[in-house]
């Protein structure tokens, strides 16, 4: 299913474990689906200088985000053999070790799970306005460039 | 013509500010550059991208929207 | 971490839900962990001659079996950066629309899951005797044939 | 020599048992496929593979192991 509209993909603060349990759940009664991926970006407590960054605050052009979030949704769908896709990304402060990042396909095959998480992933990185503010136990901070 | 400009991430920092409603009476996005470069001179140092309407455009776009947006590299996920 | 003994990855029944959300959240007091990706084998409700599956019965040459997933196991290890790497499948009755096969590894960076998690779960399929019995609701059945 | 045979999934249907033990005087995996198949016609329409001591052989190999095992087309996941 394709949403036509954009929608908030973003969730203030990390976003749980249960959270992601309870998902997986709601997708059992959808039972032509034959192979799930989940892709989680957690914090890591990566050391700079000899200081470890304890979490990532991050912030967006929301209304810009999640309208590039709805487009690599909808061509996702055009690419891929999907039957559900979810995402969510977190704002806010989120500490090492917690789950900032929650991308959720499924489909029939699972060949297109594989290409799909992996199309999405990349896109999220190199296409959405996300910034991410890394945060160490001093309270100096240093700003998060991916790679 | 009054443009509403946003800042994110490190250039919100530098600008000490996260949006502000500037009067430009240029054409293209090289000649806000120009602006907002001499009123802070930190970012000339600085990687970003511009967006107009939720769309990264390029320094040789006409300026047409009222929202602009500065933003550094992305670093989501 | 690799184990030199293999163990048993078999669990009786359908996989729930709630293990994985479990195992996902014991995994966030490891911090170097950026990038966590799950495969979940959901057992479809495919419809042959008029009449859907219900239940998947699954049995294994089950020493065989632990002893090709602990080499599948040490191989990742080998060829991919990762920080855990955990896999479960079932044995006997899986419902339609419950999870069958649960694959979860976790890296520093993204890269390495990706390849690392669609590698474990092809060798899955390919090198470890386990054997599905598609059952329909009329309690006849037919041999589930991988593709 | 006494060999202890497991039989799997469709294989065990066809034979009507899930193990049995019996005596071969050959040398190969082939032989004593003849013999299984003698015993068992309906075998020979059937894919399957033939592991030795939990390793899958060739119909060339020399039968060494006490364990053999009769596995059809892997299904896992």
């Amino acid at each position: 299913m394709t949403d036509k509209k954009p929608k908030n993909v973003f969730k203030q603060g990390a976003i749980a474990s249960e959270f992601i349990g309870e998902s997986i759940a709601k997708h059992q009664s959808k039972t032509s689906i034959g192979a799930h991926n989940i892709f989680l970006g957690q914090v890591r407590a990566d050391v700079v200088d000899g200081k470890p960054i304890s979490a990532i605050e991050y912030t967006a052009y929301e209304d810009m985000a999640n309208t590039k979030f709805h487009d690599i949704r909808e061509a996702a769908f055009e690419k891929f053999n999907l039957t559900c896709m979810h995402i969510y990304h977190s704002l806010g402060i989120v500490k090492a070790g917690e789950i900032c990042l929650f991308v959720f396909v499924s489909s029939p095959r699972r060949k297109e799970v594989f290409k799909a998480l992996e199309y999405i992933v990349e896109e999220i990185k190199a296409q959405v306005p996300v910034f991410g503010k890394e945060i160490f136990e001093d309270d100096t901070h240093q700003w998060k460039k991916n790679t | 013509m009054n443009i509403n400009i946003k800042y994110f991430g490190l250039l919100a920092e530098v600008t000490q500010q996260e949006a502000e409603t500037i009067n430009f009476e240029g054409k293209l996005v090289s000649e806000l550059l120009d602006v907002l470069q001499s009123k802070y001179p930190a970012l000339k140092n600085k990687d970003f991208k511009v967006a107009q309407n939720q769309e990264l455009v390029s320094i040789n776009t006409e300026i047409t929207g009222q929202e602009i947006a500065i933003l550094p590299p992305f670093s989501g996920g």
